[in-house]
């Protein structure tokens, strides 16, 4: 019993150690913890893949520096980068104004069209401009998006908009019924229409712009890290320009037409 | 040499005091039966011997060493070195009321733990010591047992075992039989004596009088915290001069007489 | 990270008092659901019918060997792929999760009371029950005028503590978009990247709550054990 | 719902790529390192509690009952976010500041889900302990004293054996419920049993069938877990006379 005590506290502090220990650099890289097709998401085969995460690796690749994947509570990401538990977020996090308070943004790397969709069953006329024309209908988001402040900001006088930790479970429950609409990027509400789950849904609504919804997705680091946003531009340039980005987006049957691409001019 | 010197020990429990000042001494091979009503004090006074109740002033000299002591404001005191006092009372044998033995270990085991661990003795040896004790106290046949699967008799015979396996200068009992049914009482006083007969310097607190006046060489009675009367057994159970004295005996005659018969 | 006293005393706490209807409407619906349901489990775990004594030692078997959170994953997307959307539209209260939230917290008080108030019945002193017996009362009838009023007298402390463990146990609800306590704490943490004020200050509401809960109990304890105080009362 | 007719949902437990076996595998045993972990902790930090609250210095005993009162009265959910969000970055600064640690210390999610399940399981520990060496009778340790035994000597053969002893079922208690509530730190983003569960269930829409697949593991655990202590009981009840 005695023995079996000592071990045991050996090895919690050879846990606490570990942390410590640290050869060269290694960025980690701050991704959400749950599902996100078609850009991030842990298949049977215990490996986190997708668009975005293979994107991040030819980013990383191009400027040498060394990767590695740390799944986050999504709640939790900007905290984390900013207490240094991430040295970067590549989670498909919009830019907006009010993120850029709290972090500083990379050039953009994609920009999808946002959407809500909800059952094909649904008559609903979905009104921007009118809160009361979706008066008793239930909205469904992820927590701490865009999507979830978008909605709040528009329909939360009148309507509820339920928000879950992962936008997972925001479709399980629209699938459910508990929800009637879901906001998300097109890119992604796509994956799941085409899913079995998804049948019965469609695109109900195109979100128009809004300072909330802010343009483009790009990597976050903290707040006056200039040398390592230049390497991610650098990096994010690179890709685009010698095809690597179209390499990728081409593995994944129809995205090419859901995403935007950015641009650099030679 | 004395092997036991006691000079004017205080003991006070919050605001009664229980020893007033108590002075006595035991030279090598010397039994004291020490005597009195409960609450005179007897059993604290071997407490404050070694240490297991902290003298409020007052020094005891175990083989000529003083145990160093420390007064403090609110009038109690503290040891000076904790590693004086647990010398010493490795020095000293302790038997109690309730035995106290280990319950997580075997007899054989609760013997040698002392003597492995605080007098550092080799282990072979520390058993062989052991084995050979169990032997003297009857009980070798016991060895490998648990305590709570021992009657009364046997624990108390084991713990006197485990006591003199540190091969004690003195051996402190503290109502050795009081927690016993009657019929066990005999078993552990027939060890008991057989260690006075070999020579033993021990001091008994005890209410068995007639075993006191068989084996002890002196006898101390003691009152209210006070040493009220003290003198070889024939003196003070024949004679006493002090009238306390000679109503708690005159009290306790009778038991005495049951255990005698 | 900054720690605002004011801030959280003005902002905080008041939009967390504000969920604490939330946070004692899922105590006591599951605690008094829950306790019910302990009764019939604790009579079928002691019965010498395989069919009853079986279920019963299954279901407390669930529902303390697997964390009540992933019961309540179990519960809320379990039964989002079970029930049809058209269910779910034509009763809309399944829609919200604080239904769910108390059918797991129910099922799992019930789970663990069922298990202290057996434990509670076979402490009942064997004679009180024969003595209802000689007067020839059926065994319905002292089950539910002798058996069972003691065993809830013996078991009410541990009852006690379990509903202090419900208590805090509501905040699991946060998880499946139930806007209790916590749920409301950790909206605000993530709306202001403010973490020290809401989630201290949620800690506040919790210890209040859990203060005020005790005293609470400690009365209802008294109360029902009158008739000990009588006893003690009558022997000083 | 998209209930797969054609084959058993069971295939899709394989070991591998094509099966979510080997996450749930690699979930369990994860699990069971976060629970081992954090209860060694849990453990240290619970001597420590017990002896605060035995102690008879005032001040100590103030430290301990406030630990396990406070710990007590918190939803361990919201402790281990109290802990995950708050705690780490406070530790990370005293360990870099007290030269334990180098300057790019980074406390894992790992890490603080199990230092803030050693943290809450310390105070329930503390007072498991406490009992046990309440326990044990005064008499014993008088015994230890009186033939000389220092007091690191005392604890290490008397004392903490007899504890130990004597809290082993409130231990075992524990335990069970650490493995329970390591679900928790899900939540805070490391991965465990119901992470794999989760994300199975999220990944193919089978929530029944993963959840429950999740809940079988942790009830597995759970049945393990209670052998094991019978077994750790009747060795340690050696030379206690069985009523």
């Amino acid at each position: 019993m005695k023995k079996l005590f000592g071990t045991m506290v050996a090895a919690a502090f050879a846990l606490v150690m570990a942390a410590n220990a640290q050869g060269e650099t290694v960025y980690k890289v701050g991704i959400d913890q749950t599902n996100y097709e078609p850009f991030a998401a842990k298949d049977a085969s215990g490996n986190w893949s997708g668009w975005e995460i293979e994107l991040v690796f030819a980013v990383c690749e191009s400027q040498g520096m060394k990767c590695e994947l740390t799944p986050t509570a999504w709640d939790g990401i900007i905290p984390a980068l900013q207490e240094g538990k991430l040295d970067f977020i590549f989670a498909s996090m919009s830019i907006n104004d009010d993120r850029k308070q709290q972090v500083d943004f990379s050039d953009w790397y994609y920009d999808s069209t946002i959407v809500i969709i909800g059952a094909k069953a649904d008559t609903t006329k979905i009104d921007f401009d009118n809160p009361d024309s979706v008066k008793g209908k239930v909205f469904g988001a992820q927590n701490a998006t865009i999507h979830s402040k978008f909605l709040e900001s528009r329909f939360g006088s009148v309507t509820e908009v339920k928000k879950y930790d992962g936008f997972d479970n925001a479709l399980a429950d629209l699938a459910a019924g508990r929800v009637d609409f879901v906001q998300e990027g097109q890119s992604t509400v796509d994956a799941f229409m085409k899913s079995d789950a998804g049948k019965g849904f469609e695109v109900k609504a195109i979100v128009p712009a809004d300072p909330i919804l802010g343009f483009g997705v790009g990597a976050a680091v903290r707040k006056g890290e200039a040398e390592l946003l230049a390497k991610i531009n650098a990096g994010i340039k690179d890709v685009v320009t010698n095809g690597k980005y179209d390499e990728i987006t081409a593995k994944y049957p129809g995205l090419a037409e859901q995403l935007q691409k950015p641009s650099y001019s030679m | 040499m004395k092997a036991l010197v006691v000079e004017d020990v205080h003991k006070r429990f919050l605001d009664l005091e229980v020893l007033k000042g108590v002075s006595m001494s035991a030279n090598e091979g010397d039994v004291i039966a020490l005597i009195g009503a409960s609450g005179s004090g007897k059993s604290t006074l071997l407490r404050c011997i070694n240490l297991l109740e902290t003298p409020d002033s007052g020094r005891v000299y175990v083989s000529g060493e003083l145990i160093r002591m420390r007064g403090l404001r609110n009038g109690h005191a503290v040891p000076e070195d904790q590693r004086q006092v647990d010398r010493i009372r490795s020095r000293l044998g302790m038997v109690f009321q309730s035995f106290n033995l280990w319950s997580h270990m075997t007899v054989l085991e609760n013997v040698i733990e002392a003597p492995i661990h605080v007098l550092k003795l080799p282990r072979a040896e520390a058993v062989a010591r052991g084995e050979a004790l169990l032997a003297k106290v009857g009980i070798a046949e016991k060895r490998g047992h648990y305590p709570s699967h021992l009657s009364g008799g046997q624990q108390q015979r084991c713990a006197i075992a485990r006591a003199l396996a540190m091969e004690p200068q003195v051996m402190l009992f503290d109502e050795p039989t009081s927690a016993l049914d009657p019929e066990l009482v005999g078993e552990v006083l027939r060890v008991i004596r057989q260690l006075a007969e070999e020579g033993r310097t021990m001091l008994l607190v005890t209410h068995e009088m007639a075993f006191a006046r068989e084996v002890a060489s002196s006898v101390i009675f003691l009152h209210a915290g006070r040493i009220e009367e003290e003198g070889p057994p024939g003196q003070l159970f024949g004679a006493p001069r002090s009238e306390r004295c000679r109503q708690f005996l005159a009290s306790h005659l009778g038991e005495a007489r049951r255990v005698k018969a | 990270m900054i720690f605002d006293i004011p801030y959280m005393v003005t902002i905080v706490l008041p939009a967390l008092l504000y969920a604490v209807p939330t946070s004692l409407l899922l105590l006591a619906s599951s605690a008094i659901i829950g306790n019910i349901l302990a009764v019939p489990v604790a009579a079928a775990r002691l019965s010498r019918n395989p069919l009853l004594w079986m279920p019963a030692y299954v279901f407390i078997l669930l529902m303390r060997g697997t964390p009540l959170l992933v019961q309540i994953y179990l519960v809320y997307y379990g039964l989002g792929q079970a029930l049809t959307p058209e269910i779910m539209r034509e009763f809309p209260f399944l829609r919200d999760g604080i239904w769910y939230a108390i059918f797991a917290l129910s099922i799992n008080t019930a789970g663990y009371s069922g298990e202290i108030l057996r434990g509670a019945i076979l402490a009942v002193p064997h004679g009180e029950i024969e003595a209802a017996r000689a007067f020839g009362m059926s065994r319905w009838v002292v089950f539910h005028r002798v058996t069972l009023p003691r065993a809830i007298r013996i078991c009410l402390p541990a009852m006690s503590s379990e509903m202090i463990l419900l208590l805090k146990a509501t905040a699991l609800a946060s998880t499946v978009t139930v806007y209790e306590v916590l749920g409301v704490a950790q909206a605000i943490r993530i709306e202001t990247y403010r973490v020290y004020d809401t989630l201290i200050g949620a800690a506040i509401v919790y210890i209040a709550m859990v203060f005020l809960l005790t005293r609470v109990l400690n009365r209802i304890e008294r109360y029902l054990n009158k008739d000990r105080q009588a006893m003690s009362a009558q022997a000083a | 719902m998209a209930s797969k007719s054609d084959h058993s949902l069971w295939l899709d437990m394989a070991w591998g790529a094509e099966g979510w076996g080997d996450e749930f595998a690699y979930g369990l045993a994860l699990t069971v390192q976060i629970s081992l972990a954090g209860y060694a902790i849990g453990l240290a930090l619970g001597l420590l509690g017990a002896f605060a609250k035995l102690s008879g210095r005032p001040w100590l005993r103030f430290i301990g009952d406030s630990y396990t009162t406070t710990i007590r009265a918190l939803p361990e959910l919201l402790l281990i976010l109290l802990f995950y969000y708050a705690g780490t970055s406070a530790l990370e600064k005293l360990l870099v500041h007290a030269g334990v640690a180098s300057e790019d210390l980074q406390i894992s999610p790992f890490v603080a889900a199990i230092a803030s399940l050693g943290l809450i399981y310390g105070a329930y520990l503390a007072d498991v302990l406490r009992g046990g060496i309440q326990a044990i009778p005064p008499g014993q340790i008088e015994a230890a004293r009186a033939y000389g035994m220092h007091a690191p000597l005392r604890f290490r053969r008397i004392v903490f054996p007899q504890m130990i002893r004597y809290a082993i079922p409130g231990m075992g208690n524990q335990w069970l419920n650490i493995t329970k509530d390591s679900a928790l730190v899900s939540v805070i983003g490391a991965y465990e049993l119901l992470s794999a569960g989760r994300g199975a269930a999220t990944f193919t829409k089978e929530y029944i069938f993963y959840y429950s697949v999740t809940a079988l593991g942790f009830l597995g655990l759970t049945i393990v877990s209670m052998v094991v202590f019978v077994r750790i009981e009747r060795r340690a009840n050696r030379g206690v006379r069985r009523a």
